[in-house]
Order: structure tokens, then C-alpha cells, then sequence
């Protein structure tokens, strides 16, 4: 009978397979998570040569991570968001109104530094209520987070009575404009683009080594299943949704102390197609339970060069439009074919 | 005998890293039930979808139909060639009606209109011959798995194909449906079919099979042909070793500890869903098992699911210990020490973009877990691996995502949470669905034990062999009621016909 | 900077590019810029009414290093902080069309005036009397002041009665169509409206002739090349004034005005206000509109 | 062997069931398909009472249904690319870009009256190159689309230099503002609301009807499973975007026959966003595979009354946002409510 043999020699190519496979795994996984950082790369080598040489300048780079911050918090919060499954388009307005209420607390002389916390908290308070509303009555995100995106906007146009609101004098105006340094003349890192590193660093965290980051990966996964299994789904919709609402705050708050001022009307409009565009390019899924916080980092970085790079080369507005749709889509193009040779067809 | 309908040689099948076929040869003869046997994981599945045009062989393989060199590309292809097949994993649309599922992709027209009543019509038959209760108009999304599972058979038959392959066709079904398929099965051999069958319940083979090849880890073991065919021979050549003792029951509630026997750990009380269960008690003490049958549709599953919460209570309570308790989610049920095995494993078991390990450790993160949240990861890793050698779980590691395992080792995944859990009652539907023997009677044997250990285990179970190697006390569902129960003493085992009696309400049975 | 420099390049940002105005407004100066220096650079974007991206849009342009900052601000105050970014990096901010706080200087049509005449012109057509819908915008500074300088004139007449003014026509003719769809079924009468620019007054006009109604006079603010053809057109009698911007001029004005300071020459005032003029179906073959060749 | 009895026994309680079950099914298919009818009479009801009586007028009528035509026809077939569980972004920008090309070709003497087909084409293009993108390299249908929402709107600029193109003479201008006289003086329907009705009309034919209808829902409840029936996955895709793109050209058509005129930046923003609110509304699941052509022209509907309702009793600008916000996710709640009281839980 040839079964001893077969056996014998059946289990040591596993084994050694079985090594294999797990080194390759790994390389895709690693992939996987540095998803977009070629075509990142890319970009910027193709913005500083067009640009002859204006883009890999210390202001410049500076310029550009500054500008990333606000999208990547947004975005950072809408990965969780999007990693159960859901999505969430009231980021933008949420943003627009926690400006607003931040501002219109700075004015007042006591409360003044109180200002930061309120914005923050006014964007959790919108967060916890779209979370409310999916997680406990079962409504679709889309249709939820739809109608919140309408209806703050009205809440942040009437927050300031339909007027810019202004305040030259904002306490921690410096996150907005100022600068870490960190090897004085040499090395100054923008306080916007440490905060939203920051978020980045939290989300990375609380995803990957909290018990809580399992059980989001779970509900995006197969949301039944994870009800079977035991999992608060309700508790753990809440939660996404109200980070989403905080983070879109904390931009907000950003936003502010950016810009001194907030206006209902003009401030964050389709924040949340960016937001959602940086998640995707990240490679996280729309149906939940695949992707990873930094190539959310990654893909908000991949808008912000885009922007950047073309005024940068001086591309007109109208080419900018179509130069960047095209892109968008060449980066998944390209990303799916990088995949495709590595990994599984 | 005659010509050969369909040989396959040297075929080699590999995903990326993993060769899950080497040079495999398969040679099936019109007029025959070819069995297919292997452990989980050995490359069955691969080998017919294949055949049916689902997967690209690599080059140098080689299928003849009637002696012809076909290459089927896709499954229209598979279609063309006069294959039919019935996958594993289940491949209906659940929200189209059963009848559109079944014309799925060769639907009729008359003047570019869909002719939806002449494809129900066309239906009606075939269903009635497998004893299906359901209307050609019903919506897949309402069967349950077992009557899903007969639609997936009608699909087939409905195909009208020289090859048909049954990837473990009754997994879903009871004794009863089964029965009413192997009468099919054999007058479709009769009318000069070849069928490829593929399953995991020896007595079936043995019913059916003219011929067996077996596989092993991807290779040809070798062929069997009738006069062959032995339950020794095949488990030897499927695991390369001898599995002797097969069902495990070496727990006796009645010997051990008296203080045990009266425990009384889980109780239903009348519990009603308002719909499919109407009333239903039973108990499970410490240190038991339970069997719980019935029919397909029978409504054990939903009973279940009243019991750990995961469908409303209309009516009745639960008691844990002699106390009543209210559990309204699967969380609750888990924390008064009930763990529930779905029966459905893919919709509402495993996460399979998940890693094996994740999947295995997901009851228990929050109790391993370090400052009253994060992961203990050496833990879980630990755990998982323990479970790997445990059950025999096939994969390169760990790491792996549970989707990429074959069939029976992602049941075994997912049984893994549930021992990790270590609750008082655990209730097991169709626990060995899709299992191999080998992991089949390591699955006894871990049942065995729990309730030597003293866990109350209520295992549902479409297969009455299994039930009555390991239950103490079988309790038979019969159109949402219970129906009776059947108690094992010393003298007298429950037999299989007294089970089907009370499942179907016939009390005579002819032989 | 007390050296004089030359224009090599000049970054725009503006409004929104699909405006005509806009078009018109960034023509002008292109026109200008390559007058001064023809092989001048010139970057022109849209901010969209967004704040923020206009605050980044200002930031790319610093990194670009432009001479000059040619803005259209989104608010007058709010963008006030970036401004000084960019004049501590060298630059020379004009704001066109709206004023900015700490620009170096501001070339605007006086849009209170704006609103003022074309409302004057409602007043005097019908005899002081009568009931009248102030068709509102999106909330921008320029908006504002129209509605500032219509409601000024209103005020002073005792017979007209404002019926409604806190409707956004989203300054298009599909938001004007819209909104006027509406108020035509809301009020039974109306004798008069302004729309707070060109597009909404032709889509309150297309609403009135769907409708049926007559008699309604329509009145805007820009002088845009479709209200001229309006202002022509025999079938839509309704549409009766729009006072005039010359976004071309306006553009023009406000390079030189930069190109005079990069210099060294300090503007005589901050604050450049070109009156509006009156475009009527009598005068407006006489009207020398937004596309009409400005080369001179 | 028992299954002679047993089968007699079982035959008569299953069919008993089952018949009664293909009742409750169709109970509860019709409540489905009727959908949100009840929210939106309600709806009209409410604000009939709130104008003095002003709401149920023909004249008023024939507005609201003529402001809603435009988004049923965009959201018929966004319904198709939401029942494969896709989802398009990019109609509005098509929409403003096939409006442009259309009014373009208008202008010359010769091709006037082609600009009517022209505009469709070229929606029909931009959709067949969304479909090839989504079903041929399988990129996920939201980037792709937010790809060309961003690509095609700078096109739809480039189209016109950037300025409004207008034409008062356009030919065939009656179907944007002329009404259809069903009983002279009595019954007149705007001819806007007659291509909507139409659109629903076939796309109803084509969805329950064909073959091709089952093959969509198919590929939207189960992919794979359509992929091994045998379905042409791959086409069935590029179908549904080609009929989106479709019918945003036919939607720019009837916008730019009711304006005389188009703007490649203005004309169609966010159209995106009320379309697939009326398609969820209408009661279609984002997943795909389940939903009704019927339920998105109520849908529709339901957007359209409450813009109209709200400015009709003179709601300001700033409340229309919140009130609108309000009402959509009341809507989908009362609907759940409704929902769960008849049917399943
Ligand atoms: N799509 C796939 N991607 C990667 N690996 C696969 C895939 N399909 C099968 N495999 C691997 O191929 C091997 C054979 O799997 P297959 O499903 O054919 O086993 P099987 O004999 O049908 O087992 P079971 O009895 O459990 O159904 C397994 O190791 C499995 O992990
Ligand atoms: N996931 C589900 N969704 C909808 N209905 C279901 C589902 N599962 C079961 N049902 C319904 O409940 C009925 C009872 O099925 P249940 O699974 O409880 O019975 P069972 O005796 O366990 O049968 P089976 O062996 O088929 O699982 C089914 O006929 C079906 O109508
Ligand atoms: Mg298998
Ligand atoms: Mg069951």
C-alpha cells in the first residue's frame, strides 16, 4: 500500500509550502497596506520635474502636507466608517457647523480657549446621532448620513445667521498656521499635519490592536455573523460613526484655526467625496471588513500632491478637472494590475 | 464495459503558491456513480469545478468527453460539453424566485418577453420529485439551507446533461430527502447518466457508489472499483491511516456523578416564534448530549436561534439551572454560557476576510484582553495554533483568510471559537456538515469529552447515524412541534426507523 | 518692496471658472498681464466657494512663487489672514469684484449702486407702487450688497411691498426657474422682481412665460451676453434692465493697479469702486457686453 | 421505505403553505413596490394644508411633476446600476457635458435638429466608457465614476470655452417647456413628465419582463452564482452604466430644451446625490439585487414635493435644508416602521 510513503512525502512539502505561502502572504499584506505609496511616488517625481524643480522644496512639501490634514482627519474617521460597511456623507457639514460653534464660542472672552473642545465635541454630538439613527432604527447610511449632510448645512448657515464668522485673536490659532520645529532652521513639521499624523498613529492603534478594531473588521466582514458571534453591532456602529462625527469636528477646528474664520455656507462643501476618495484609494473595500488606516494616509496624500502639483506646472483650472479624474482612476487601474501580477487573480 | 465518457488526466491545478491538484486522473464510465472521496482539502471541489469550467487547469492537462479532447472555457462551456453540476457552496441568487434560479442563464422568451409562468410550469415537476414543499414562484432568500439545497439539485437535473456532479449534495438534507435522491440518482444512472458524487457520509457511498477515487493532499491515491469498496480500505486511503473506533461515546450521564445526572442545566419552556415553531420544551443536563431532529424545515434551526436569542420569542421562557433567564441577543446567550454552531457557516459564521486566527479567537478577545481592551496577540496566536493541531485544520497558517480553506476546515475553524469559549451549554447544529471522517470522529471524540467534563450539549443533526452514535436522548421536531423524544438506555439504542417515524408522523413502517 | 520687478507670473483665483463673468473677469486679465510682460505666466483657478480651498489655492501659489495675486475673495474678512502670508512672501494681493481686508488694493463694481439702479428702475416702471419679490442668491459679499442696495431703494418708497426675500435662485437659470416656479403659485400678484443676477432673471422669465403670467417686470444685476440677447428678444418682454459690470475693465484695472505697486507706486485709494450702468431694451443696442472686442 | 406515506401525508400540508405563502409574498412585494406612496401623499397632503390650498392646483401639479422629471429619468437608471450593487456618480457631469454637445450642434443651421440624438449619444458614451472601466479591468464602480463625475465635468467646461452656451430657438423646445393636451382645457401633462413616465415605462418592461431584466437582478444578488449560470457578468455591467449615461444625456437633453441654454460648470451639480436619494427612497437596497423602478419614481416624486412644499409656504432658504434633511431620514424611518409592523422582523 503506498499510503506511508505518500504521507511521509506529503508532509514535508506542506510544510515547506506551508513556509512559503506564509512569507508570500506576508509580501502581500505589505502590499496590500502600502497600497498607493508607488504611484505617490510617482507623482511627485512627475510634478518636480514638470514643475522644474519647485516641488520637493521644504515649503513646498510643507504646503502640501498642510493641506492634507484636514482630508486625512476626515478621512481617518471615515475609514472606520466605511471598514463596518457603511459611509458616511455628512462630514463636510459637520465640519461647516463644528467650525461655526467653535468660532462663535472663541468670541466669547471666557470661554474663549473652551473653543477647541466645543467644535470637537459639537461634531461628536452630530457623529453619536448619525450613529444613533443606523445603529438603533436600522436605516440605510447612505440615506441617514444624506440627510444630515442637508440638514446641518442648514444648522451651520443658521449657527452664524448666514454670515463669515470671525475672529482674528483665536486661541491655538498656531495649529493652523504654525509650525513644529524640530531641528530648529532645518526641520519644522506643520502643526495640521502633526495632528492628522497623530489620528493616523490613534486609528492605527485602536484598528489593529484593540479588541474594539477587531470587532469593526467583524461587523464590515459579515455583520450577521457577528451578531451570532456576540458582537454589540449596535455599540460598534455608534462608535464609528461617532469618531467620523469627532474627527470631522477636529477638522473643523483646523479648518478655523486656518482660516480665523468659518462660514456655514462656504466651508466644507463636498469635503466628504475627498474623504471617501482617499479611504478607496487606500485600498480599504466599500463592502467592509478589508483595508488598513495608512493607505487612507497614502491616498489623502495622493489628493493633496495632485492639487498641489498641478497649479505647481501651472495647468489651467478646466484641465485640472479632467486631469485629475483621469489620474484618480489610473491609480486604481494601476493598483489593481500591481495586485494582479503579485497576487490573486 | 464501455467506452469511458469522460477521462481527465494528468491534471495539476495550482492557486498562486498552493498546487492544490497534481497530475490527477479520473476516469468515469456512462451508467455509473462514480464516488470521489478525500479528507477536506484534498482537492475534490477543484477537480470538478475544473471539470464544469469554474477553474482554468494548468497546462498539461488533459479531458476527454467520449473520447474527444474538449477544452471548456467558462462555465457555458461546461454547459456545452453536457456537464451539470451542483456546486458545494451554494450558488443561488436569494433574490430571485426558485424558478429563475433555476433557468438562471438559459432563461425562455417568447418575442423578447421573459415567458415567467411557462418556466414555472416547467418547474413544478421536477421539484415534485424531490419532495420539495415549496412553490416554483418562492423567493430563494425565504428556504431555509435545506431547501435551498433542493433547488440547487433541481437546477442540475433540470440541465438535462451527460455528467452530473453532485458536490456533497446532502449535506442540508435528512434522512428523508436523501432517500428521495438516491431513488433519483439511481434512475438517472438507469437511464445511462454518469454521476460523480462526492460526499462525506460513508453509508452513502457504499449505497451508491459503482466505483471510488480517492484523492489525497491533491494527488491520485488510486481507483475502487464495487466488489472493493470497504469502509476500512477508503478511510486507509483517505487519511493514511486507520480511524478505528468511529463514533466516540464513552460519557455516561447515568453513571456518572449522581449529583450531575439531576442537573438540569438548559430548559426551553414552550417557546413559540409566532410562526414556523409553535411550542416547544426540552431540557439538557450537565454532562449530556442531546440529539435534536427532524426534517428539513422542521424548524430546529429557528428553535435554536429562539434559544440564544437571535430570532424573538413570541411565547415561552428559557431557564438556566432551574432559574429563568431573558436573553434577547447572541451576546446575552453567551454570557449566561450558551455558544451556538451555525449551520450556515458562510452567511452566519465565519468572517472570511478574516485570518484563521482572528476568526478562531473572536469570542474571547474581551476576556484575554489587557488593560480592558487591547488585544493580547501572543494569546491568540497560542489558541489558534493549539486549535490547528487540535482538529487537524489544513492551511499554510494561522495567518491565512479563513475563505481560502476548503469546506471542512473552515467548519473546523469555526467550531475551534466555540470550544475557546468553554460554556456551559453549547448547542451544535449540523456540527459535522462537510467534514471528512478523519475530522468527523475527532469531532465526536471532542464532543465526547465536553461532556465528560460536564457541558450540556445539544447537537442538531440531519444525520441519524451520527445521532444515534452519540446522543443520550434524541428529541424529533415534526412541523415546528416536538413530536417525541427517544431515550438510550443500557438494553436498547433508538434506531433510525424510530426516528423517521416520529420526524414524519408514520407510525407503520414497511420494510 | 520699494524696487520695481517685473511681471513673470500671476496666479487667479476666482469665484468659479464657469461663470461667464468669471471667464470675462480672468480674460481681462490675461489680456493686461500679457500686455505688461507677453511671456508672463498665468495661473487661474476656481475656489468654488469654499474657503478652505481658496486659503490652499492662495498657499500653492506662494509655493509657486507668483509675483502677483489677482482675488476674488471668498469672504472679505475671512481671507484676510492668508493675504498677509502672502504679502510676507513677497506678493502683491488686488482683489477684483469683491473687496478684501489687508489687499493692497481692490477694483470692485459698486454693487450696493448696482442694486440700487436696476431696483430704481423697478420703482420708477411702476409708479412707486406695487408688490415685489427680491430674488436672493448664494450668500457671497457681492450677493449681499446687491440685495443692501435693493432693499435701500424699497425702503424709501412706502408703496412697494416686499413680498419675499430669503429665496437662494442658487444663481442659475435652473435655481431661478425654480424658485420663481414657485413664488408664481405662492403669490397671486407680483408686479416686480430683481434677481440677483443674469442666469436667474432669465430662468424667473422662462417660469412667468410657462405659466402664463404677464406684466411682471424682471430686473438684474451683470449685463451678461445672455441678458443682452434677452434684453433683444421681442418674446421675453419681461426682462427689462440689468445693471451692467465690466468684469473685462474691472480685471484690466485691477493688473494695472498691481503691476503700478510692484513699481513702487502706492494707489491714490485702497479701493477702486467702477460704477454700474444701466443696460434697458432701449439703450442695449448701444451695450458694449462682455464678448465684445476689448482690445483697444 | 416510509416516502410513500410520508410523501401523501406531507404532500397536501406543504402546497397548503405554500400557497399561502406566495400570498404573504405578494402582500409583501406589493408594500415594497408601492414603497413610499404613503409618505408621499402624506407629504402633499401636509403641504396642501400649509398653502392655503395652493398645493393641489393643476398648475401646481404640472410643476412639481415637471421639476421631478429630470431626476426620475436619472434615477431610472441609476436603479439599474444600483441593482447590480454599482453606483454612478458621474450623471450629473454627464448630464451637463451631453447638455453642452447638445446645444453646441444646435447652433449650426445644418445639424439643429440632431442635437436632440447628439446629446443621448454622447451620454451613451461616457456611460459605455464608465462600464468598460468598471466590468473589463473590475475597478470599483465609485472610483470610477468619481473618476468622470470630476473628468467629464471638466469636459462638459472644455465643451464650451467656459461660458454659458444659449440658444432661444432651440428646436424641439416644446419638450422642455410645452405641455401634451390630453382633454383640451381641462388635462394638459408637461411633455417633460411624459419622456420621465416613458423612461419608467420601459425600464419597468426591460427590468421585469426580459432577460436581460433577470440577468441584472442576478448579478446584483449574487455574482458569483450569475458568473457560473453562465450570465455575461461583463456585459450585463457595461449595459447598466451605458443606460445611466444614457439617460443622463436624454436628462441633459430636456434640461437644456427647458433652459435655452447650459453651463458646463453649473448645470448638473450634484444631481448625482438626489438621484440616488430617489432610488433609495424608492426602497432599492444598495447591495443590490432588490428593488423597483416604481419605488424611484415615488422616490422622485418625494423630492420634487418637498422642494416645491417648502418654498410654496414660503420656507426661507437656510430651514429648506434642515427641514429637507429632516424629512428624508423621517421618511426612510417611517418606512422601516411600516415595513416591520407588516412583514418580517
Ligand atoms: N479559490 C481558491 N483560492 C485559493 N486556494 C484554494 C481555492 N480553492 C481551493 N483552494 C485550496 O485548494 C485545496 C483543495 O480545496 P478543495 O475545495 O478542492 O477541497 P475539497 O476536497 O473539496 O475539500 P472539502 O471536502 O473540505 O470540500 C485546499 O487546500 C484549498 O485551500
Ligand atoms: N436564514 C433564513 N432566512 C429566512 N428564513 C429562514 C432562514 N432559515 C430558516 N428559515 C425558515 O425557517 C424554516 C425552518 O427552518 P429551520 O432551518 O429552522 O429548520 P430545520 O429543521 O433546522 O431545517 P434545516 O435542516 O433545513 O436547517 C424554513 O423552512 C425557512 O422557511
Ligand atoms: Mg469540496
Ligand atoms: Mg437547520
Amino acid at each position: 500500500m503506498p499510503e506511508n510513503g505518500a504521507a511521509a512525502k506529503a508532509a514535508t512539502a506542506p510544510a515547506l509550502a506551508a513556509a512559503q505561502e506564509t512569507r508570500r502572504q506576508r509580501t502581500r499584506t505589505f502590499i496590500r497596506a502600502v497600497g498607493m505609496l508607488p504611484v505617490l511616488l510617482l507623482l511627485c517625481l512627475g510634478f518636480h520635474f514638470l514643475s522644474e524643480g519647485r516641488f520637493f522644496t521644504g515649503q513646498n512639501l510643507g504646503i502640501v502636507v498642510q493641506q492634507s490634514a484636514v482630508n486625512t482627519v476626515l478621512a481617518a474617521g471615515m475609514t472606520f466608517v466605511i471598514l463596518t460597511g457603511g459611509i458616511d456623507l455628512s462630514v463636510g457639514s459637520i465640519l461647516a457647523a463644528s467650525a461655526m460653534a467653535g468660532l462663535i464660542i472663541s468670541q466669547f472672552p471666557d470661554l474663549g480657549p473652551l473653543w477647541l473642545p466645543a467644535a470637537v465635541l459639537t461634531g461628536a454630538v452630530f457623529g453619536v446621532l448619525n450613529g444613533g439613527l443606523i445603529a438603533l432604527l436600522r436605516l440605510p447610511p447612505f440615506i441617514v448620513t444624506l440627510g444630515s449632510l442637508t440638514a446641518v448645512r442648514g444648522v451651520a448657515r443658521l449657527l452664524g445667521a448666514d454670515t463669515t464668522v470671525f475672529n482674528p485673536s483665536i486661541p491655538y490659532a498656531f495649529i493652523g498656521n504654525g509650525s513644529l520645529t524640530l531641528i530648529p532652521g532645518l526641520l519644522t513639521i506643520p502643526w495640521l499635519w502633526v495632528i492628522a499624523v497623530l489620528v493616523i498613529l490613534v486609528s492605527w492603534l485602536v484598528l489593529k490592536r484593540t479588541v474594539l478594531g477587531v470587532h469593526i473588521y467583524a461587523v464590515g466582514g459579515n455583520e450577521s455573523a457577528a451578531r451570532l458571534a456576540g458582537i454589540k453591532v449596535w455599540a460598534v456602529l455608534i462608535f464609528v460613526y461617532a469618531v467620523s462625527g469627532l474627527l470631522a469636528g477636529l477638522g473643523g477646528a483646523m479648518q478655523a484655526a486656518r482660516l480665523y474664520a468659518a462660514n456655514g455656507l462656504q466651508l466644507g462643501q463636498s469635503y466628504e467625496l475627498d474623504a471617501i476618495t482617499a479611504v478607496i484609494l487606500g485600498g480599504t473595500s466599500f463592502v467592509g471588513g478589508i483595508g488598513s488606516i495608512w493607505g487612507t494616509l497614502v491616498g489623502a496624500l495622493i489628493i493633496a500632491v495632485l492639487s498641489n502639483g498641478l497649479i505647481l506646472i501651472g495647468v489651467s483650472d478646466v484641465w485640472q478637472y479632467v486631469i485629475k479624474g483621469l489620474v484618480i482612476i489610473g491609480a486604481v487601474a494601476l493598483d489593481r494590475y500591481r495586485l494582479q501580477g503579485s497576487a490573486r487573480t | 464495459m464501455s467506452e469511458p465518457i469522460l477521462e481527465m488526466r494528468r491534471v495539476s491545478k495550482s492557486f498562486f503558491s498552493i498546487k492544490a491538484l497534481r497530475d490527477v486522473d479520473l476516469t468515469v464510465y456512462p451508467g455509473e456513480i462514480h464516488a470521489l472521496m478525500g479528507e477536506n482539502g484534498a482537492g475534490k471541489s477543484t477537480l470538478m469545478k475544473i471539470l464544469s469550467g469554474a477553474y482554468r487547469p494548468d497546462p498539461g492537462s488533459e479531458i476527454r468527453i467520449d473520447g474527444e479532447v474538449v477544452h471548456i472555457h467558462g462555465p457555458l462551456g461546461g454547459r456545452a460539453a453536457g456537464i451539470a453540476i451542483i456546486y458545494q457552496e451554494l450558488s443561488l441568487a436569494p433574490n430571485l424566485s426558485v424558478a429563475e434560479n433555476i433557468y438562471l442563464g438559459r432563461e425562455v422568451s417568447r418575442s423578447g418577453l421573459l415567458a415567467r409562468d411557462a418556466m414555472q410550469a416547467a418547474v413544478g415537476p421536477i421539484l415534485e420529485r424531490l419532495g420539495a414543499d415549496f412553490a416554483p414562484s418562492t423567493l430563494v432568500a425565504s428556504l431555509s439551507m435545506g431547501q435551498r439545497q433542493l433547488v440547487e439539485i433541481a437546477r442540475a437535473l433540470h440541465a438535462r446533461s451527460k455528467i452530473l456532479i453532485m458536490d456533497e449534495p446532502t449535506t442540508a438534507l435528512s434522512a428523508g430527502e436523501s432517500e428521495r435522491l438516491f431513488v433519483l440518482i439511481r434512475q438517472l444512472r438507469a437511464e445511462g447518466l454518469a454521476i460523480i458524487y462526492i460526499s462525506h457520509r460513508m453509508d452513502e457511498v457504499y449505497a451508491l457508489g459503482d466505483r471510488v477515487t480517492v484523492l489525497r493532499d491533491g494527488t491520485l491515491v488510486g481507483a475502487l472499483d464495487k466488489p472493493q469498496i470497504r469502509a476500512d480500505t477508503i478511510v486507509r486511503m483517505m487519511v493514511g491511516r486507520d480511524v478505528s473506533s468511529f463514533y466516540k461515546k464513552e460519557h455516561d450521564p447515568t453513571k456518572d456523578s449522581m449529583a450531575r445526572q439531576s442537573a438540569q442545566v438548559l430548559a426551553a419552556v414552550d417557546l413559540a416564534d409566532g410562526g414556523r415553531v409553535k411550542g416547544c420544551s426540552l431540557t439538557v443536563h450537565a454532562g449530556e448530549v442531546v440529539g435534536l431532529a427532524g426534517l428539513v424545515g422542521a424548524g430546529r434551526t429557528e428553535l435554536a436561534h429562539l434559544i440564544i436569542g437571535a430570532a424573538q420569542l413570541v411565547s415561552g421562557h428559557v431557564e438556566i439551572e432551574g432559574k429563568p433567564v431573558t436573553i434577547r441577543t447572541p451576546g446575552e446567550a453567551l454570557d449566561a454560557g450558551i455558544a451556538y454552531l451555525t449551520e450556515d457557516r458562510k452567511a452566519l459564521g465565519l468572517f472570511l476576510d478574516m485570518s484563521c486566527k482572528d476568526n478562531i479567537n473572536l469570542a474571547v478577545l474581551g476576556r484575554d484582553a489587557k488593560f480592558g481592551g487591547i488585544l493580547d496577540r501572543d494569546k491568540a496566536r497560542d489558541r489558534a495554533k493549539k486549535a490547528f493541531s487540535a482538529l487537524g485544520i489544513r492551511a499554510a497558517d494561522i495567518n491565512v483568510t479563513a475563505g481560502g480553506l476548503s469546506g471542512g476546515n473552515q467548519q473546523k475553524v469555526l467550531l475551534s471559537r466555540l470550544l475557546a469559549i468553554t460554556p456551559k451549554i453549547l448547542i451544535l447544529d449540523e456540527p459535522t456538515r462537510g467534514v471528512d471522517v478523519g475530522a468527523k470522529s475527532e469531532i465526536y471524540s471532542i464532543i465526547d469529552n465536553l461532556a465528560k467534563s460536564g457541558t450540556a450539549v445539544l447537537v442538531i443533526s440531519s444525520d441519524l447515524p451520527e445521532i444515534i452514535g452519540i446522543c443520550d436522548r434524541v428529541v424529533v421536531m415534526r412541523e415546528g412541534r416536538i413530536a417525541g423524544e427517544l431515550t438510550r438506555t443500557a438494553a436498547a439504542h433508538f434506531s433510525q426507523e424510530e426516528i423517521m417515524a416520529l420526524a414524519t408522523g408514520v407510525e407503520h413502517v414497511d420494510a | 518692496p520699494s524696487q520695481a520687478k517685473e511681471l513673470k507670473s500671476i496666479g487667479i483665483s476666482l469665484g468659479s471658472l464657469g461663470n461667464p463673468f468669471f471667464v470675462a473677469l480672468s480674460k481681462g486679465a490675461e489680456f493686461e498681464a500679457k500686455k505688461t510682460n507677453p511671456n508672463v505666466k498665468i495661473t487661474t483657478v476656481g475656489f468654488e466657494y469654499d474657503l478652505g480651498k481658496q486659503v490652499t489655492q492662495i498657499d500653492n501659489f506662494i509655493a509657486a512663487g507668483v509675483d502677483m495675486i489677482l482675488l476674488n475673495p471668498g469672504d472679505p474678512k475671512a481671507v484676510g489672514p492668508a493675504i498677509k502670508k502672502a504679502q510676507a512672501a513677497g506678493i502683491i494681493v488686488v482683489a477684483v469684484d469683491t473687496a478684501a481686508e489687508g489687499a493692497d488694493a481692490t477694483v470692485t463694481t459698486n454693487n450696493v449702486q448696482a442694486g440700487e439702479i436696476s431696483c430704481q428702475y423697478i420703482v420708477d416702471k411702476l409708479g412707486g407702487k406695487g408688490d415685489v419679490i427680491i430674488e436672493n442668491g448664494p450668500q457671497v459679499s457681492a450677493v449681499i450688497d446687491r440685495v443692501v442696495g435693493c432693499k435701500n431703494v424699497f425702503g424709501k418708497n412706502a408703496g412697494i411691498k416686499v413680498l419675499s426675500s430669503d429665496q437662494d435662485g442658487k444663481g442659475s437659470r435652473e435655481g431661478g426657474l425654480t424658485v420663481a416656479q414657485g413664488y408664481l403659485t405662492r403669490f397671486a400678484k407680483i408686479d416686480a422682481i430683481f434677481a440677483i443676477n443674469d442666469p436667474q432673471a432669465i430662468g424667473t422669465d422662462l417660469a412667468a412665460r410657462q405659466q402664463g403670467r404677464s406684466g411682471i417686470v424682471i430686473t438684474a444685476v451683470d449685463g451678461a451676453p445672455d441678458i443682452e440677447a434677452a434684453l433683444k428678444d421681442p418674446q421675453s418682454p419681461q426682462i427689462q434692465a440689468s445693471a451692467s459690470q465690466d468684469p473685462f475693465f474691472m480685471a484690466r484695472r485691477a493688473v494695472q493697479v498691481g503691476v503700478s505697486i510692484l513699481d513702487g507706486k502706492k494707489p491714490a485709494s485702497p479701493v477702486e469702486l467702477l460704477p454700474s450702468k444701466l443696460v434697458t431694451r432701449d439703450n442695449v443696442k448701444d451695450y458694449k457686453g462682455w464678448t465684445s472686442d476689448r482690445s483697444q
